[in-house]
């Protein structure tokens, strides 16, 4: 049971989580929420790649890789989010 | 560092600039965005002659190199797409012009130049990139910008659409990661060659289903395409345009380059592939055979068409994908033009008549007749009636699966066609009916400019049928998918 | 140029050509619209008859494009070729001056010319293709070059019609597209090759080498209007008469008797046909055809669908000639392809006189017309009495072969069969001309005694007319359409 | 050998006949009456020819015996008694008349019988008169003006025929010395003699011109009766002249030519006047008119050339047996057909009877056809004068009997005969059917029967196909005209076309109906499916499940490591030094 295995392991469980949300919840911003959670995910798999034994350097390389999609991650909400707030806009003008 | 500047660079950089300029000052956006698209389609000219000439070429960029630098690559299969890319975006691009001049329009005019770039840009980086992550990232970009085209037009149904249309896109695009992330863990690389020797362990194996269901839900291959038609159908013609024509194929290429690389895919998952594919085939014809509006059809039959291209990539015989993807390329190129100039001539006729109700479009005085025959044009093509581009990569998809017995997809194939005959002969109908009409019709007047883009879309769908064997060669380059045995 | 080996080329393009250009017109541009159909029309003409005399010089010509690795988009010319080309070359222009007099003042004439001069285009190819694989490509360019003219009408009806139309030969294009791939799996090639291509695959497969004839044949079949396929041809019928003449006499049908003579004489060769077992059973389906259509021409009281059902029985005339595997039998149903064209263009412009100049269009109308337009009947009475197969008329020569032929077959019944048909013919012709000259009906109480109808609709029937009296009465002249099916049919049966 | 057989053949139905008068018995004699016959068959069919049994003290010296010829003709008139008197005991049941028609129909079948049986003059003629009166009042029995009529008619022709046979026998026997019919045969009677038996025997054979009483009174006796009438007693004319005249021994020129002349007439007069009647037993009647000119002609040319009498005789039983058969069957049809209550049951009497008209109109290889084959082969033998003439007399006749038939059988359509209210149709079908069994098979049992006597038959060719057919094809042209005349040309048109149109619509309203549910279908389901799916947001739930599914798959597949596809073949050279350029990291 090394540290990385269980790193691994839990980001392996809170992609599961994020995809379950993403897949069964229906409201909208608790869906972004959900695939924020993914990504997340995602990106402790990948760190786990950088693990070496303590003597070794970590590797850097995943580290490059999961900031370049924590970054690409900021602006798919972003637009997600812009994109929940005009359908209100809309919805709301169309109740009106 | 020295950075040589080189065709497929520009491919990726210029769009790329051009879009942050048009974003800039959305005053020129038209203008920025035509020369860079212009300037886009030189490289990729200038690329696929120094293909052309001397193979497959690779530009490690920044001299480091894989596995850790980011390598460019173009083979015969890329540089196809990237040229369709540029082909279709120009004419589109010529076509948007004209959709949105309309006064109106001025928000959609202001922000489709940048989005549109922006998407090239990722497209064509998916053509070029030759490691995974890279493509991750390209994907990304990609569903971004093709979520801002979808949601253009502003009005509530394109916003939900594309609010639906970003759910799944990132969500195929984390599935994508995840999987990205397991090939790490197992290679401790991401390139293409690092992963061609790999043994197909449990963690790869989970790396590619992650990766195919993601891909596969930005393809929207059945049972994933929930999202495709309200998307396509909601946006404004030009967007539905390069959604529908060149978006999707992004997708469909890293799954065929998935499928090169990858130990993958068994005789198994390819009959499952096949299978999904033969659903779409179905569905999508029965749910355009129901389609009330124009556009609506359209977008289905693109989910068929999709279905199509994966039965002709899950048809490879023994011979594995050696031959069978020529087929799927075949397909995705005709598919590209031919849907591309359908949306585009769908577009016209709704922006003509007023409407697009399949049903109600014999009851209209005015008959935009040179939009109805891009239409029928387009139609021939993707029914996949000779000469077009369509009817050969379905011929090369039928051969291949009676050279090796596989009867069932002949079957698929030849029900797909009358499927999609019975559903676009609906609109001929429509275009051809008369005696539903209150005033007197219009008599058609000559040619129309707004026409041409779409009607050159048309006849190239149709005319490319005759190039075939070029184009085929073409692919070949590089053997993308190494020589028959 | 005297020997330009592009000429096949010239000819496709002479109607493949102008087809854009009378789209691109406006609606108003008649005059110029004319003037483009009557000369491209006369061009062609000119250059079918050059390329005939070259053909008859022994002149090869060979046109061949790769679209795949091996697969060719090949035109060649032919005698058998020539035939078809000449048929519809002539009819094309006569058909054209009919059709120009016939929507003078009719909505769409663009589209109508365009699609018209399309679908000639189409049958030329069909005639030149030197492969299977081409015949394909211009059999589907026919159907949807056809279905625009078939509806052109453009009401609920037309567009029924249409719907059947398309879904037939679509469909029939379907299979045939299925056929020409097994060909192509089976054989390596789909040429057409005098003696046929499939002799050794035949020997070691027949069973699939039988499949194929049956798929292939089926998908000709349809336009073909063999029986079980033939419900849309009489549907057919609600299209503009000139449409209908072309799609009775030249085109549609003939692309699919045509079909059916390529694919038997030089796909599998007749020797390979017959050892297949394969000819007894379509001559047989022909036999049935041509009665079933007879009988149903019987019951139908609308002139234009008794014509269609007459096309039906008439055209399996050829199919069953070269389903006789007899020389002299394939020589009557070569003759049989161009006469029955003749007859067959002649009867639907004179029912598209009829319905235009008195608006008769049942034959229990009919009573007197021959009084009203006597030009019209008489060629009227021709055609009918060709078909029936009086001599000296057109229609005796065929029919006297395709016994000749019967007989060298050693197949009795076919005596039988044509002299029943013939009898049919009669019942189904006779009372027309009866009712049109021997009554005086409602006919010229109700239309004037003299209805005005141009020149140009005028002129084209009877001057059909009188060709189908002098194929008949000059058939053993030189490049008379006996002759020349008689030098066909020395190729194909000599290879 | 004992008379008794003899006694009992003629006298069973001569009881019955007496047994009739007293009420009490009735039931039982009518139940006895299909049976009369059976003595006289049992006799024919056991006993050995020839057989001769003197009853001395009888009248002047009663002679009754059997040879080859007499054996087979009381075989089948037993059997025509057989069927009649069976359909009789059915049709007469609730008849009011039915003693006395039962008396004379006993009366004269022992007569029938007993002439058949009769070795000498008087006791034949004896025989010959009581069957002939007897059935004056079979032909009576109806009452009514027109059976009186024909009654009349017959009765006045069989005063004739008696008195000439009279006069014809007692010269021949004064000629001949003796009343044995066998001296008479050998005799050398006058023409006078010859000429008066001709005439005798004629008028019951109905040759023209002494037909005319012969359809009339077809025509009115009732069905069974009728059916014996032509069926077996005319035949006695036939007997007779077999039995008496010196056939094959001597020449009578002009008789024969005679004779054979009145049977060419005969043949094709009977078909221009049968044509032309309304009453379908009266056109049986004519069709046996003409069929007696056949005979004729066989006798005239007996009488015309000796020689060829040897050959021309046994034709001339087989003849006589085959027309008893089949007219008989004919006659008992017509009442079957009567007596069936609704059409179909009339439909399938119509197709029964078919065979016996065919049987008649002389289908190859039927008994018709093989009789006529061997009557030409016989007549080869004899004057090459009329030769030809004969065979195309023989060959048209075909024709004409097809032509009478089929006018019959569009006559009892037409105009059916009346049947006896509640009679029961099954027990009058089945003598009917039974003759007609006999009438077809009979060129298989003839050679068992008449041993000898087939040979010419049985050697006979099987006959030609087109006169019959072209009867057929001419008699429904003619139905055909005159229906189209009746109903107006345009009207018959369109019943002809009636079926297309028929099928045609149906078929299109079938399609129709299938194509509105099947499109309401077709856009219910997919519509269904589609919101269901939205729902239950299975898309979304699919990506889960396929990456289950794949994961699987792929798993299976590696387990089973040989199917997974090597997805490359072999790269190419560039491609792999473009990657080799590449520093390892």
């Amino acid at each position: 049971m090394t540290p990385d295995l269980i790193y691994g392991l839990t980001g392996i469980a809170v992609f599961g989580i994020g995809l379950v949300g993403a897949l069964c919840v229906q409201e909208r911003l608790r869906r972004v929420l959900a695939l924020k959670l993914c990504s997340v995910g995602a990106g402790f798999v990948l760190v786990v790649g950088a693990w070496r034994e303590p003597p070794e350097m970590p590797d850097p390389v995943p580290h490059a890789l999961v900031i370049t999609g924590i970054v690409v991650m900021v602006s798919a909400t972003a637009v997600a989010l812009a994109l929940i707030r005009r359908l209100q806009t809309l919805e709301a003008t169309d109740e009106r | 560092m020295s950075v040589d500047i080189s065709a497929m660079m520009l491919a990726i950089f210029l769009p790329l600039f051009g879009a942050i300029a048009a974003f800039l000052l959305p005053r020129a956006a038209a203008l920025i965005g035509l020369v860079a698209l212009a300037l886009t389609t030189g490289a990729v000219i200038w690329l696929a002659r120094e293909v052309w000439q001397s193979g497959a070429v690779i530009l490690p960029l920044g001299g480091w190199g894989a596995p850790l630098g980011i390598d460019l690559r173009a083979d015969g299969l890329s540089v196809a797409m990237l040229a369709l890319t540029s082909a279709v975006g120009l004419l589109v691009s010529v076509s948007a012009l004209d959709a949105l001049k309309g006064a109106g329009q001025s928000r959609q005019r202001q922000y489709f130049w940048p989005l549109w770039l922006l998407l090239l840009t990722g497209i064509n980086g998916v053509y070029l990139s030759t490691d995974i992550f890279n493509l991750y990232v390209m994907i990304e970009v990609i569903a971004l910008a093709a979520v801002g085209l979808t949601v253009l037009s502003g009005t509530r149904a394109a916003v939900q659409a594309g609010l639906e249309y970003m759910y799944a896109s990132i969500l195929g695009a984390l599935l994508f990661l995840m999987g990205v992330g397991f090939v790490y863990l197992q290679l401790g690389r991401l390139d293409f060659a690092g992963l061609m020797d790999a043994e197909p362990t449990g963690a790869l194996i989970a790396a590619v289903a992650l990766m195919f269901v993601g891909l596969a839900l930005k393809t929207a291959l059945f049972p994933l395409h929930f999202w495709l038609p309200a998307a396509h159908a909601n946006a404004t013609a030009p967007a539905s345009a390069l959604l529908s024509g060149l978006v999707v194929k992004a997708a469909l290429y890293i799954v065929l380059r998935l499928a090169q690389y990858m130990p993958f895919p068994s005789e198994a998952l390819l009959t499952l592939v096949g299978m999904m594919g033969a659903g779409a085939v179905i569905w999508g014809g029965i749910q355009a055979l129901r389609a009330e509006r124009l556009k609506l059809l359209v977008a289905w039959s693109t989910v068929a068409q999709i279905g199509l291209i994966f039965v002709a990539f899950a048809r490879a015989g023994e011979l594995g994908l050696t031959e069978s993807w020529k087929a799927a390329a075949l397909l995705i190129l005709a598919h590209g033009v031919a849907k591309a100039a359908m949306f585009l001539a769908a577009g016209r006729i709704k922006d003509e008549i007023g409407h697009d109700v399949i049903r109600d479009l014999d009851r209209s005085p005015i008959r935009p007749t040179l939009a109805q025959f891009t239409f029928a044009l387009a139609a021939i093509s993707l029914i996949g009636l000779p000469p077009s581009l369509g009817f050969i990569g379905k011929w090369a998809l039928m051969e291949g699966a009676m050279a090796s017995g596989y009867w069932h997809w002949v079957v698929v194939t030849m029900v797909g066609t009358l499927m999609s005959v019975a559903y676009f002969s609906r609109v001929f109908a429509g275009f051809l009916r008369f005696d539903r009409v209150r005033a007197p019709v219009g008599e058609h007047q000559g040619w129309a400019l707004a026409d041409a883009a779409p009607l050159t879309l048309a006849f190239a769908a149709i005319g490319l049928g005759l190039m075939a064997a070029p184009i085929l060669s073409f692919l070949e380059i590089g053997y993308p998918f190494g020589v028959a045995p | 140029m005297m020997d330009a080996p592009l000429l096949p080329l010239f000819i496709l393009l002479t109607s493949l050509l102008a087809s854009p250009v009378l789209f691109a017109l406006p609606e108003r541009a008649a005059r110029l619209r004319t003037a483009i159909n009557l000369g491209m029309a006369a061009l062609k003409v000119m250059l079918v008859a050059w390329l005939s005399l070259k053909v008859a010089q022994g002149v090869i010509y060979d046109l061949r494009f790769e679209v795949l690795p091996g697969l060719e988009f090949k035109l060649q010319a032919d005698p058998l070729a020539i035939l078809f080309i000449a048929l519809s070359a002539v009819l094309w222009l006569i058909t054209t001056v009919y059709s120009v007099g016939y929507l003078e003042h009719g909505p769409h004439r663009a589209r109508f010319f365009g699609f018209f001069s399309l679908c000639v285009a189409a049958t030329v190819g069909i005639a030149m293709s030197g492969n299977l694989f081409t015949f394909l490509l211009f059999y589907e360019l026919l159907t949807l070059a056809t279905y625009p003219l078939v509806i052109h009408c453009g009401n609920a009806e037309a567009l029924r019609a249409g719907r059947t139309y398309l879904i037939y030969t679509l469909a029939g294009g379907l299979v045939l597209l299925l056929g020409t791939l097994g060909l192509w799996v089976l054989a390596g090639t789909t040429d057409f090759v005098p003696g046929g291509v499939l002799t050794d695959a035949a020997a070691q497969n027949p069973l699939a080498a039988q499949l194929l004839f049956v798929v292939l044949i089926g998908a000709l079949g349809v336009k073909a209007a063999l029986f079980p396929l033939h419900a849309w041809l009489p549907i057919a019928m609600v299209a503009p008469a000139p449409v209908s003449a072309l799609l009775h006499a030249v085109a549609v049908v003939k692309a699919g008797a045509f079909g059916i003579m390529r694919v038997v004489y030089e796909v599998f060769g007749i020797e390979t046909a017959q050892a297949l077992g394969m000819t007894a059973p379509l001559a047989a389906l022909a036999g049935v055809t041509i009665i079933y259509g007879s009988l149903k021409a019987i019951t139908q009281d609308d002139i234009k669908k008794r014509l269609a059902y007459s096309t039906v029985s008439q055209v399996s005339y050829i199919t069953l000639g070269v389903a006789l595997a007899s020389p002299i039998a394939a020589v009557g149903a070569l003759a049989h392809l161009i006469h029955q064209g003749l007859m067959k263009i002649t009867m639907f412009m004179a029912a598209g006189n009829l319905a235009e100049g008195l608006g008769v269009k049942k034959v229990s109308q009919m009573d007197g017309v021959g009084r009203a337009m006597p030009g019209t009947m008489l060629a009227f009475s021709l055609a009918a009495l060709g078909m029936i197969g009086l001599p000296p008329l057109a229609g005796f020569v065929s029919k006297w072969y395709l016994a000749q032929g019967g007989l060298e077959a050693g197949q009795g019944w076919v005596i039988a069969l044509l002299l029943g048909s013939s009898l049919l013919n009669a019942v189904y012709f006779l009372p027309m001309l009866h009712r049109a000259w021997f009554r005086d009906g409602a006919a010229d109480a109700g239309a004037p005694a003299r209805p005005r109808i141009g020149w140009m609709l005028a002129a084209p029937p009877v001057t059909t007319a009188v060709l189908v009296l002098v194929a008949g009465g000059f058939a053993n002249a030189p490049f008379s359409p006996l002759e020349w099916t008689r030098f066909i049919v020395d190729i194909e049966y000599l290879e | 050998m004992t008379l008794v057989p003899f006694l009992s053949a003629v006298g069973l139905p001569l009881v019955l006949a007496a047994a009739l008068i007293w009420p009490q018995t009735r039931a039982l004699v009518w139940r006895m009456m299909p049976f009369a016959p059976l003595p006289a068959l049992a006799l024919a069919l056991l006993a050995e020819v020839p057989l001769n049994a003197q009853a001395g003290w009888l009248i002047l010296g009663l002679t009754l015996g059997l040879d080859e010829v007499s054996r087979l003709f009381v075989i089948f008139t037993g059997l025509l008694w057989c069927a009649a008197g069976t359909t009789a005991r059915h049709w007469m049941r609730h008849d009011p008349r039915a003693t006395s028609f039962g008396v004379m129909f006993a009366m004269a079948q022992a007569g029938n019988l007993g002439l058949l049986l009769a070795q000498d003059a008087l006791s034949f003629y004896a025989f010959f008169a009581l069957m002939s009166f007897a059935s004056y009042g079979l032909v009576l029995h109806s009452r009514d003006p027109q059976a009186q009529g024909a009654a009349r008619l017959y009765i006045g022709f069989v005063v004739l025929g008696e008195l000439a046979l009279f006069a014809g026998l007692a010269l021949a026997a004064a000629q001949a010395g003796s009343f044995l019919l066998a001296d008479l045969r050998g005799a050398v009677p006058s023409d006078m003699a010859v000429a008066l038996l001709i005439l005798g025997f004629g008028v019951k054979l109905g040759v023209m011109p002494l037909h005319f009483w012969l359809p009339p009174a077809h025509g009115a006796a009732p069905v069974p009766a009728s059916a014996v009438l032509s069926g077996a007693m005319i035949k006695a004319g036939l007997f007779g002249m077999m039995a008496v005249l010196p056939l094959g021994s001597l020449a009578y020129g002009d008789h024969g030519t005679m004779l054979m002349a009145a049977g060419m007439v005969t043949i094709f007069a009977a078909l221009l006047l049968g044509v032309q009647q309304g009453n379908p037993k009266a056109v049986l009647g004519f069709s046996s008119v003409s069929q007696m000119g056949i005979v004729a002609l066989g006798l005239g040319a007996g009488l015309l050339v000796p020689e060829a009498w040897a050959l021309i005789m046994p034709v001339m039983v087989f003849l006589a047996a085959h027309h008893g058969l089949a007219k008989g069957a004919l006659f008992l049809g017509t009442g079957a057909f009567a007596a069936q209550g609704g059409a179909p049951g009339r439909v399938a009497v119509t197709f029964a009877l078919l065979v016996p008209a065919f049987v008649l109109a002389g289908l190859p290889a039927s008994s018709g056809a093989l009789g006529k084959e061997a009557l030409k082969t016989a007549l080869a033998a004899g004057s090459a004068v009329w030769l030809p003439w004969l065979v195309v007399v023989l060959t048209l006749s075909g024709v004409a009997t097809t032509l009478l038939m089929a006018r019959y059988v569009a006559l009892i359509w037409r105009s059916p005969p009346k049947a006896p209210e509640q009679t029961t149709p099954e027990a009058i079908l089945l003598p009917f059917l039974a003759l007609g069994a006999a009438s077809v098979s009979l060129p298989l049992t003839w050679p068992l029967l008449a041993r000898s006597l087939a040979i010419p038959v049985s050697e006979a060719a099987p006959g030609a196909l087109w006169p019959v057919l072209l009867g057929v094809v001419v008699g429904v042209g003619v139905a055909v005209h005159a229906h189209a005349q009746r109903i107006g040309p345009a009207v018959f048109l369109s019943h002809l076309t009636a079926p297309f149109r028929a099928v045609g619509a149906r078929a299109e309203a079938v399609m129709a109906a299938r194509r509105r549910s099947v499109r309401r279908l077709a856009y219910a389901i997919p519509k269904t499916l589609g919101e269901t799916a939205e729902r239950w947001r299975l898309g979304q739930t699919a990506i889960a499940l396929l990456i289950a599914v794949i994961l699987a798959v792929e798993l299976g597949a590696t387990l089973r490591a040989d199917t997974a596809i090597p997805a490359v073949q072999q790269i190419d050279p560039d491609l792999l030094d473009d990657l080799k350029l590449i520093p390892e990291f």
